[in-house]
């Protein structure tokens, strides 16, 4: 039965319970303390642990993330929020300079064990404030990227994020944290106590054997719905959740796709040099029989605001919908 | 410096953008803004004090909070109001949205992050060199954008050039949920300008015509060759940071209180006592302002939406 | 017969070019103007059109990336030099969400016509200053990726650049800056007048029936090195210099690929989410037969600061003949 | 606040710092160091100046120049100059390189992007609060980085949390071929301290005692909590930015006339005039730090180069 909670909640749950557990977690970022976060995924955290370990700042990403640096080289595992995803481009030198090479330049003499806290996904307010890129992270090494769909996957996500020694960029949907758990079809039971889930294992939500759907973070619950509608005409599909962009499970998709020989790959963030490239082409290495492939993204265009542009560029059921009966002749 | 704008013509300014704001709060509920919406209201007197010191080819960059600058500059309100409806005859055709204000023709324009809009608006001042007019470039932001990074750099730069650029900083006293007093190094904003080689000033910027004066000097500097101005206006955001917010990190108390010290009342009262008007007159105006744009939120509702098919355009020159 | 001069000549003397030609042209960034670029690309450029229209400014790369967006905003063609490409992390936020997106965002009422002038490439120095990260831009709506290989179309590409309306990343090797003209085996000739050569076509500089090279910038010159060598074994290697990542020229890729049925992609950015991936999945979706794939790429972790290191993760001309030969079936 | 080390201990280390880049630079016409390299020559008496005020508990965070600051901060010379030689002996295994030094038992770390140290110090400072000790951070920059964003927004926060941070700028009046006046919107950095809530003082840059007791003062103040400090040293880069700059933006005479300034060469004649040591010990204390060094240089010569099997490890926790 699923508790009456939303999926910020989950997340302040798992934070809870990693800073209880060890206090060498820290939280740092705008609004994370006396507001608990604008989504409220922070909430009660400073209340419970102090506005030391639970830090508000000033809108200074740079000085957030390179704190972060400096207090993972004195052995805390810090929790770095920027509100919103859109904003990494002020602060990426830290990330990609510092946080992610750090370990590598010096020779693995000190370790990274940040988690990049930030929320993306397309809610409406246009361009600066509607993307995922988690492409964008994974172009660049020694960057863990995870992007949960559901309140389970989240906040156990969380748990193996803060308990990482690597640094973890943790994205969260705008569009899902505010949705309580019971309204998820699927991850919607939480348990109150600590567990984690591991990073770089995607998730089978559904099996079929037309036609493999690989998606995760906010589009996971449309194309469920998509895969549900099509099976009335007779289409299995097989929807997969990836949960991480890296590491990418290419086991658990080259599997289904040997099944199905058919690859739909689903992603909110841009279509082209991003995740659904790099699915295809590994599963083109890895020797996988591909009878149809496609690729349903945003197309390569900036989000736009009005809600009449944006419903056409931003992958929903009906478009995936129509995506799958057009790579099954179905038309 | 009054810019032969009368304090009854700023009262008319503050009561179209109160209105304005209130008008746009009706697109919330009803989802037709289904974005974001950031409004200013309380934080008038800012910008009709800067009405009546710019021209065209003076340029404004702007923040999310951009309503009533955009106003201040002359920006077509009908335009704005069907871009922040999301429709195609909006200021950007629908695909910029509230936080995505342009109006080439008056060079204003508007960013939704925070600190950004001040390298904005240094182009646009070092522009006046290239040209060698004496046009300048404002930038308006929050108190919230001055520990950014981008506002360092665009001021340094702007005092190293000595560059016509007047930033105008709405302090209301809180980014979000963090209030400045915290946020900040120093208490006041105006202190850190000599930093920057620019001249600072705290005004109240409750007062129309404190804002007005400063704005005029700092305008008349920057014409001039002296440089850059910070000009730090006091204030307060009535509403929450965006609409929807629950805004539980003020006190209650704190909201009473500030939210009872109205700028247009104040202007109105200044405006009574004065014997510059009275009090039915300036009902005379709200009532006329208000009713002028709710014919205008009919009519903006009758505009088409945005055509999808044109949802692909304009991420490259045509 | 080749000039001589440098690359980074050719390249000052296009600006020249430009900059008479069209007095809305400004350079901006750090040295450009006294020294004339730390490559000597904006030589002279300062004596001849004076410190008001080539700004040296301070370090201060988001009010240089801002202030082009203003200049843009007023009529002007702003050219920002970000020295290095590996810094563009401390203002990518200008570059993709303002430059990027303000065309968009005004439904078509702005333009940013704007070069952003930098150095890619790896010749040692390690993590921070050997990236490539054209596959990052690439990712980012609304921006063009311009890279070229040899000093006439270096000097062609950033005319048409200068002249674009749009967004344009330049991205110029580090590796190849200061090599001379009659040093490159190709586009070693390089007229005195103004030309341009336009962005999006890839150019094929070897043809072969074999296998397809699709490379840009630094790596050209070590694969048609590779495609020599392996001749001899009686391998016919076609060797495309895309010379622009956006827009991909995938008419000329598909069209040889089509022919060899094998492509190699040799990227010196990140393997992963990136150029090749994206390559490849092109042209599957192009329907083009592919007997065989391969890319060869950094795999995924940073530049090494020791030349024993970094010879292994950066493409080379020997390690680009063993990936043919493994394609080919050769070793 | 002498730190009980002499101005005699204080020469002894800017020699070493001297013949340490003197022997790296060895290594650039046989390629046995293939990136850029940049040395400190003419700058020791800044980073000698550091010596005493630190312990192992506090954290330095250097720049691209960052030899001398690493042995200020008493990161051991053998693996640095292997790690600069490329060496699987390094600091770092060969791994960072010369822009990249890390040693973490002693806090130390570097890194080559302008301004980007000193927010990491400023996650050392605050590690210093979360464990309630009397620990400082250091951040070392040149004064280029002062008018970087990253600079601001953390000179902000450290002065916003009055934390235990040291900046230490070193201002040689150059950022490559950009001169300090041109890039700066004031004339001094020091003159911008209070913006940041932190205390400014600029010093002689070539006087290692007037270096010693600011720093002195600058760290003792941030023990007692008094929080951040700017210290700015003038000098002179006596050399290209690295090696094989042409250096031709700095004009002939300027470049002999501030190189003959010496650091070594004023201290030296202090120790002389004050009859703290003779020209001959003086002479034999160079003669045997170069020897040592020039011992090292070939024992470092002689060490294996990484494992090119090994590249690929290190970029995840093992
Ligand atoms: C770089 C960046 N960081 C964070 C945000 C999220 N954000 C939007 S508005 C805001 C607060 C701004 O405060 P202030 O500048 O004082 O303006 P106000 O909202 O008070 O008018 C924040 C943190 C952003 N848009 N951009
Ligand atoms: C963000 C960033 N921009 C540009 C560079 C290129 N760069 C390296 S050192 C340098 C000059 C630094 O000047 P300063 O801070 O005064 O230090 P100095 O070299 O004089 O010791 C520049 C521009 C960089 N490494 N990082
Ligand atoms: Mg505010
Ligand atoms: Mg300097």
């Amino acid at each position: 039965m699923a508790r009456n909670l939303n999926l910020s909640q989950c997340i302040s749950e798992a934070l809870h319970l990693e800073m209880e557990r060890d206090p060498s977690v820290v939280v740092i970022g705008e609004d994370v303390g006396m507001q608990g976060g604008v989504f409220g995924a922070t909430r009660g955290l400073q209340k419970k642990f102090g506005s030391t370990r639970v830090v508000d700042t000033p809108i200074s990403e740079s000085a957030i993330t390179g704190m972060g640096v400096g207090l993972a080289l004195e052995g805390y595992r810090p929790i770095l929020e920027i509100m919103f995803v859109d904003f990494i481009g002020v602060c990426l030198d830290q990330v990609y300079n510092a946080i992610a090479k750090n370990h590598y330049m010096s020779g693995g003499r000190v370790r990274m064990p940040i988690v990049i806290k930030t929320a993306g996904g397309c809610i409406g307010s246009g361009a600066q404030h509607s993307q995922c890129l988690w492409g964008l992270f994974a172009h660049l090494p020694g960057l863990k990227v995870v992007a949960p769909s559901n309140p389970y996957d989240a906040k156990g996500l969380m748990a193996s994020a803060v308990e990482s020694d690597d640094p973890v960029v943790f994205i969260e949907h705008k569009g899902l944290l505010l949705k309580r758990a019971e309204d998820f079809t699927f991850g919607s039971d939480v348990p109150s106590d600590r567990y984690t889930v591991p990073i770089g294992e995607a998730k089978v939500l559904r099996s079929g054997n037309d036609l493999t759907l690989v998606t995760l973070s906010g589009t996971v619950a449309p194309a469920m719905k998509a895969a549900e509608i099509v099976e009335a005409a007779g289409i299995g599909v097989e929807v997969i959740d990836l949960r991480s962009v890296v590491p990418l499970d290419m086991k658990t998709v080259a599997e289904s796709v040997a099944k199905t020989g058919r690859i739909l790959v689903v992603d909110e963030d841009y279509l082209s040099f991003g995740l659904s490239a790099e699915i295809v082409t590994r599963l083109i290495e890895a020797g996988v029989n591909l009878k149809s492939v496609k690729r349903l993204a945003v197309p390569d265009v900036p989000i736009p605001g009005a809600l009449s542009l944006e419903e056409v560029v931003v992958p929903n059921a009906g478009s995936i919908q129509a995506a799958i009966e057009e790579m099954m002749g179905k038309q | 410096m009054t810019a032969g704008i009368t304090l009854k013509d700023r009262f008319g300014y503050m009561v179209w953008m109160r209105h304005f704001e209130l008008a746009c709060l009706e697109g919330v509920p009803s989802r037709e803004i289904h974005g974001e919406l950031h409004t200013a209201v309380g934080q008038e007197a800012i910008s009709a004090g800067m009405v009546g010191y710019l021209t065209k080819e003076d340029a404004m960059c702007s923040t999310h909070r951009n309503h009533m600058h955009a106003i201040a500059k002359g920006v077509d309100m009908r335009s704005m109001m069907a871009e922040i409806f999301e429709r195609s005859t909006g200021l950007c055709g629908g695909f910029g949205g509230h936080m995505h204000l342009f109006d080439p023709a008056l060079k204003f324009s508007a960013t939704g992050i925070v600190g950004a809009g001040v390298p904005v608006a240094l182009g646009h001042a070092y522009a006046t060199r290239l040209k060698g007019n004496n046009a300048i470039a404002v930038a308006v932001v929050g108190d919230g954008a001055v520990n950014t990074g981008a506002f360092h750099e665009a001021m340094n730069m702007a005092g190293a050039l000595k560059l016509p650029m007047v930033v105008l900083v709405e302090n209301n006293e809180w980014a979000i949920s963090v209030p400045f007093s915290a946020a900040s190094a120093t208490e006041t904003i105006a202190e850190r300008a000599p930093s920057w080689g620019a001249h600072g000033v705290r005004v109240d910027g409750l007062n129309v015509e404190e804002v007005a004066a400063a704005f005029g000097d700092a305008v008349q500097r920057a014409r001039a060759g002296g440089g850059p101005s910070i000009i730090e206006a006091m204030c307060y955001r009535f509403r929450g940071h965006f609409e929807g917010d629950a805004d539980m990190y003020r006190a209650k108390e704190e909201k009473e209180r500030r939210r009872a010290a109205d700028p247009l009342e104040i202007t109105k009262a200044k405006l009574i006592e004065r014997g510059l008007a009275t009090e039915g007159e300036l009902a005379e105006v709200e009532r006329s302002v208000a009713a002028a744009l709710a014919e205008m939120l009919a009519a903006v509702r009758n505009d088409p939406f945005p055509d999808p098919s044109q949802a692909r355009r304009y991420v490259f020159a045509e």
